[in-house]
Parts: C-alpha cells; structure tokens; sequence
C-alpha cells in the first residue's frame, strides 16, 4: 500500500481495478469482431513476401536455370537437391531439380545466391499437405511459364552459351576497346 | 448381518501388525510416519467394528478424535522431515546419530 | 452368505493386501498410492458397518489430506540418492518375526474354540446423532483436539520457517 | 423380487442420464468457453466446424481420440497411465448426490430425481473434490519432468490450502438448513434462497472454487508462461482431454452445487424445477469464463496470503456470526 495514499483510497482503487476489467470485457462481448476470416477474406500479400518456390523462364520460353548449384550449396536447411546437364549447344540446365518444402524455412537465400534470377520466392503460401512426400516437389512442378519478377531478364543474352555474335554487340555491353588505338 | 466382531477385530490386528512392522523395519522417515498412520488406521477399524457391536456412537465419535489426531500429527512430522532434511540433506532414519555416545 | 458379508471379507482382503504392499514398496509414492486404495477400502467398511460419517471423513481426512500430504513433502524433498546399504532382507527378519507372532497370537485368540463368534446386526448412526453425541459428552476431547491442531500448526509453522543461522552467534563473547 | 429389479433399473436409467447430461454439458462447456473468451477478445471463436461451430466438440473429441499416446522416457509407466482418469472420476461420483428437482412420478411409482441421496451429501462432495487433488499430484510426478513436477507443487498447494474455506464456507448454510444432505438443503430455500442471508459465504464459495478448479487467475498449477503447461504437460492425447474433462464438469458440478446450496436449486416461478436449475447452474461456468477474459494470474504468495490471511479468517467469522444470529433468534 502506498504510504501517501489512505486505506480506503487505495481499498478503492483496488476494487475499482479489480471490476474494472469486467466491465471492459463485458462491453467488448457486444462489439463486432475485428476477425477478417481467411479463406473468404484474403489478405494481399507485399510484393517480396517470401513462399512457394518457383523456378521461372526467359523471356524466350527457355528454362533460366543452369545448374549452377549455387541455391544448393547456400541453403541453410540443405532442402534443394538437383543435377546439371548441358544441351547440345552448350546450354547447361537442371537434369533434375528437387526442392524438400518439409524441410524448407522460406529464408530466400536461394533467390538471392540465383546468378540466372531462375530461383524465386513467390507469395503463395497455401502449401500444406497431408502426407510429408507431397510436399517434396519436382522440377516439372516447380517450373512455371513466367518470368517471375523479372521478366525481362535473359541469362543467355549475356552470357553462358559460346558467342556468336560480334564482340560488343551483345546487351549493355560496351564496344570492344582496340588496345592499339589507346596510347597517349 | 455383517460379519462377526472377531473378524473385524482380526482384519484391525493384520492392519496394526503390518503398520508396526512398517515403523519398525523401514529406515526412510516418511515410510515410518506412513507406518503409524496405517496403526491409527488399524484402531478406527476396531473402534467402529466396537461401535457397531454395542450399538453405541462412542466408538465412532473416538474415532473421528482419532482421524484429528492422524492429521495432526502428520503435519508436525512432515514439517519435522522437511526441517531435518533442509538440515542434513538425507531421511534416513540411520543417520541421525549425533547424541550416540 | 449374504451380500454384506461377501462385501466385507472382499474389503477386509483388499485392505490387507494393498497394506501390505504399501509397507514392502521402495519407492515413497507408490507406498502412499497403495495406502490411499487401503484407506478407500476402510472407508467402504466404515459405510458397511453403519458409519456413514466416519466413512465420508475417513475419504476426506486420511485419504484426501493426509496421504496428499505425504505426497506433496515426497514431491517437494525429492528423490534422494540410493543409499549404498539399502533395507536388507536381514533387516527386516526380527520386526516380521515380531509381527507374525503377534499376528498369530491374536487369530489363535479370536478362533480358540470356546470362544464363540458374536454376528453383527445392520445398523447406522446418522451424522446428527453422532455429532450432538460426540458434542455432548465428548466435547472435552474436541476442545483438546483443536487445541491440540493450533499448537501443531504453530509448531509445523516454526519448525519450517526461514532457518537463517546468526552470523557471529557462537564466536560473540559475553562481555563482562 | 421384481420391485428390486426395478428399483435397480430405475438406478441404472439415471445413472446413464446424468452420466450423458454431465459428458455432453462439458464438451459444449468448451465450446461456450471458447466462443464467449472469442467474442471478448474481439474474435469470433471456433465457427467452421457445422453451423455456429457447435459440431467443435465432436471434432475436438475425434481428434484427441487418434492423437498419438506419449509416455515420456523414465516416467512411471501405471500411474502415468491411469492417473488422468482420476479428475473425471471424482467430479463423475460427485453428480451422484446432486438432485435435479422434486419427485417424478412413473406409473404409479414416487422416484426421486436423484441417484442417491446421502445423509452427508454435502460431506461426501468435499471428500471426493479433496480426493481429486491425486490427480494433479501423481500425474505431476509420474511424468518425470521438472516443470510438471513445479506445477504439481504448486497445484497440491493451492488445492489443499483453499479446500479449507471452502469446507468453511459451507458451514453456514448447513446450520441455517440443518442437514447435510442435498436434497434437505434445497427444501430449506423454497421461501428463500440462501444467497440473501449469506452472501459472504456465496463470495467465499466462489473464489475458493475458482481455485479449486485451477482456472485464471488461480491457474498457477498451469501457467503457461513459466511452467508450459504445468501438470499436465506431458500428457497427450486421450489421456490430456481426460484432464481437460474432469476440469470442465468440475466447473459444472461446482455451477451446480452452487445453485443448490445458494441460489435455491429448483425452485423458481413459471419454469419448471428442471430448467430452473440448468439456468442456476450455469451461472457459474459462465463467472468462471468471465473472470477469465478478465483478470491476470496471480503470483503463488498472493494466492496463498488471499487464502490464510484473509478468506479463512473471513470464514470463520461468518460461521460464527450466523451462529450469533441463530442463537439469538432462537
């Protein structure tokens, strides 16, 4: 008891704290509730919201990912798995490419260690399954038809396969500079 | 009709032997509390065995004197064990021998 | 045999036998568990043999808050280390060879043959009847109980207390 | 021979009625519970499961029933096992003695609606709630963990300190009815009810059973945020809701038990004796759910100090002062 205060000051503020959360309880029995219930109501997610894995295409249609092994070896949970192949034209691409969505802690990594943008977070996260295999998915399901948040982007026009077109006609690339024309 | 008063007084005997038995053979202090309190036990078997043999409520009322007593006691007990071990760390009756000679 | 009498030496076996193991058992709780059945059991007898009260205090008292007791100190002390000399077979001979005798001297008593077994008529005190008896003539012994709770509750209050032992208490001289 | 049969029959059907009515009452207890703490919350509570969420409970009950059955590494297998039911038991055997109305009358024949009516009813239900104080304590210790052991502790110690003012404040009103049984109690408020000459003894009663059945604030024995879930932590299953059972017909029983000795069981205008008594009953759940949207846990020295320091002492006195005033009015 505050030394300040008399008994029966602090006897009601007592009481007075004690019914006080009745009454706030009470009155809130009555209000609507502030629930916005899920699978009517959807939320829109932000745009970098992190969920399923995606791997996305060029703008060509092609597969963007090469196989690098780079999501691999950075995700912490070990959850994406696959196996290099490269095309008769020297394109590489995933022979297979295996994501474990049990194991998976959606951290993002994988899309940031991506040099090709082919591995990408989307916002969907309805994925629950009811026996743990399902939620191991394959590159047939993993692939989709878009670019993701990068559509325009094409690995290839820059680099990767052999070149064939004249040097410095590639994309922002610079003109070749003739190191016989650069002395002072 | 119930069974015969030699049959109570027979069952309180087997209750009171084993509890002495219990107090006496057993080095852990609560198994001996526990074993005076199966002795009480034993005696309210008899008193309303009694009771019921004389018509009279006096054993029944000793007892619930009985009953009081058991709890009473109980409770001094426990609190001496938890004194004794907050003490000496142990409830075994074998070691508390500091007035041996 | 009629039913009660059944229901009697059914009572009058589970009680012993559940004794028994409560005396035998190592570990504290299981002992307290086997003597709260026993303790159940009484308190069915106790019905059986017309004492209504005393069975339904026998239930609340020694069953309900004494054993409960027991098991709150078991759990608050703790299990303890296993000593290195546990109860041997030995030390248990001379009190069991105590009890049996006794056990036996008593049943010799109660079946020597001139001695004739006295049946029990049904009966029932009701709570009324033995409270005001219990007030009327006893009420000494009641006074005396609740005296004697005040002073044990005292007691258990100042048995475990804070025990803070005096800093210099022993090295302190008398001054002269 | 045949009277005795159907004597027995007659037990047997109302055995099976109170025993449906108490099971069915509890799992929608949880519903009620669950929907009213929602709607205070500001949400909506349980509503997927059948229209309004009142299939929950059948659902709840399917899902407890195929959930795995842990018994956790060094616990004591037996009293692991069978001390869960121990809570349900007690609360169940408690019903026994409640009446539910007057005397019905089938084909010719008085039966008492009530399974049996003890000379010391009122005895024989403080008994069994001591009795259920076991299931906290062995559950706590079988499990062989510390925080169900600390919730056991302080369980124990909460049960058997606050059954003191609630034995106490009883006392009155078995003066004021001079009976201990029920159904004599009940009789003795057909003017009045009880709560009018004893209301102290009706707060008493309240929150010494708010304890009693380990709820908020009291729930020290499970608070969530120190002790996980207490007692019943390592619990799972089948064995977890039978715990989650015996808490919510406590909180029944206890609704009813109020209503008989405070509030004047069945007696009440237009109605008949039975709803009024299902309408009395469920005041107290519903207090009980109230005071849980409502007010924070205690800490453990306060629980104990509101027990000695004040409501015994507050118990006694009233027992004496009713005892002054049935003296005095002779």
């Amino acid at each position: 008891m505050d030394e300040r205060k008399g008994i029966i000051t602090s006897a009601a503020e007592g009481t007075r704290g004690i019914l006080e959360p009745f009454w706030v309880t009470l009155r809130q029995l009555f209000h609507k509730p502030i629930t916005e219930e899920y699978p009517e109501f959807k939320r829109a997610l932000p745009e970098r919201a992190r969920g399923r894995i995606v791997l996305t295409r060029s703008p060509d249609g092609e597969e963007r990912c090469v196989a690098c092994q780079l999501c691999s070896a950075v995700c912490p949970v070990s959850c994406i798995s696959m196996q290099s192949a490269v095309r008769e034209d020297g394109r590489r691409y995933a022979g297979w490419f295996r994501i474990n969505f049990g194991r998976c802690i959606f951290c993002g990594l994988c899309e940031e260690a991506c040099p090709t943008l082919a591995i990408q977070l989307t916002n969907d996260f309805e994925m629950s399954a009811d026996d743990p295999m399902q939620l191991v998915h394959e590159k047939d399901t993993l692939t989709v038809d878009h670019g993701g948040r990068h559509p325009d982007y094409d690995f290839y026009r820059h680099a990767g396969v052999a070149v064939r077109r004249e040097p410095g006609s590639h994309e922002d690339e610079d003109a070749p500079v003739n190191p016989k024309s650069n002395f002072p | 009709m119930t069974a015969p008063l030699e049959h109570i007084l027979a069952l309180a005997l087997v209750l009171f032997a084993l509890g002495a038995f219990c107090a006496l053979a057993r080095r852990n202090l609560i198994m001996i509390l526990l074993g005076v309190e199966i002795m009480l036990n034993a005696c309210c078997v008899a008193l309303v065995g009694a009771s019921l043999k004389w018509q009279a409520p006096d054993g029944q009322a000793f007892t619930l004197i009985l009953m009081a007593l058991g709890a009473a006691e109980a409770a001094v007990g426990l609190a001496l064990f938890v004194h004794a071990r907050k003490r000496t760390g142990t409830l075994d009756a074998a070691s508390y021998s500091s007035m041996k000679g | 045999m009629s039913l009660t009498q059944a229901l009697f030496y059914l009572l009058a076996g589970v009680i012993t036998l559940s004794t028994g193991m409560a005396v035998t058992r190592k570990q504290p709780v299981h002992a307290v568990v086997y003597l709260v059945v026993s303790f159940f059991a009484t308190a069915v007898l106790f019905a059986l043999l017309g004492a209504p009260l005393v069975a339904v205090l026998q239930i609340m008292i020694p069953a309900g808050a004494v054993m409960v007791l027991f098991l709150f100190i078991i759990i608050l002390l703790g299990r303890e280390a296993p000593k290195p000399r546990d109860d041997s077979a030995m030390r248990w001979a001379l009190p069991g060879i105590l009890a049996i005798i006794t056990v036996a001297a008593g049943l010799m008593l109660i079946a020597s043959p001139q001695h004739q077994t006295i049946p029990l008529a049904m009966a029932k005190a009701s709570a009324r009847e033995l409270g005001t008896y219990l007030y009327r003539h006893y009420w000494p012994a009641v006074e005396g109980i609740s005296v004697l709770f005040f002073v044990a509750l005292a007691g258990a209050m100042f048995l475990v207390r804070e025990f803070k032992p005096k800093p210099d208490a022993q090295n302190e001289e008398p001054k002269p | 021979m045949t009277m005795w049969f159907a004597g027995f029959a007659v037990l047997l059907v109302k055995m099976a009625l109170v025993l449906g009515v108490a099971l069915t009452g509890a799992a929608y207890l949880v519903l009620v519970e669950r929907k009213l703490l929602g709607r205070m919350q500001l949400r909506y509570g349980p509503n997927r499961v059948g229209p309004f969420g009142l299939l929950q409970p059948l659902a709840d009950g399917v899902k407890m029933i195929l959930k795995e059955d842990l018994v956790p590494q060094g616990a004591d297998r037996f009293l692991f096992m069978m001390v869960p039911a121990v809570l349900p038991l007690t609360t169940l055997l408690a019903f026994a003695v409640v009446p539910f109305g007057t005397e019905l009358t089938i084909m010719g024949q008085q039966v008492p609606m009530v399974i049996t009516d003890l000379d010391v009813g009122v005895l024989f239900v403080l008994s069994l709630s001591s009795v259920g104080v076991y299931s906290l304590a062995l559950g706590g210790w079988a499990s062989n963990s510390k925080y169900s052991l600390l919730g056991a502790v302080r369980g124990v110690g909460q049960m058997i300190s606050y059954e003191l003012p609630l034995g106490l404040s009883l006392v009155p009103v078995i003066m004021l009815a001079g009976s201990m049984s029920l159904v004599d109690i009940v009789n003795a408020q057909a003017d009045m009810p009880f709560i009018v000459y004893q209301p102290v003894a009706y707060v008493l009663f309240v929150l010494s059973a708010l304890v009693e059945v380990k709820r908020t604030p009291f729930d020290l024995a499970e608070a969530e945020n120190e002790l996980q879930a207490g007692f019943h932590m390592e619990y799972s299953g089948m064995r977890f809701a039978l715990f989650f059972l015996g808490e919510y017909l406590n909180m029944i029983f206890l609704g009813a038990f109020a209503a008989l000795l405070f509030l004047g069981g069945w007696h009440g205008p237009v109605l008949p004796p039975f709803a009024w008594l299902l309408i009395k009953t469920a005041i107290m759940p519903i207090l009980l759910i109230w005071i849980r949207a409502s007010l924070p846990r205690l800490r453990p020295d306060q629980m104990m100090r509101l027990c000695w320091v004040w409501l015994a002492p507050l118990a006694l006195l009233n027992i004496l002062a009713t005892g002054a005033v049935m003296l005095l009015k002779g």
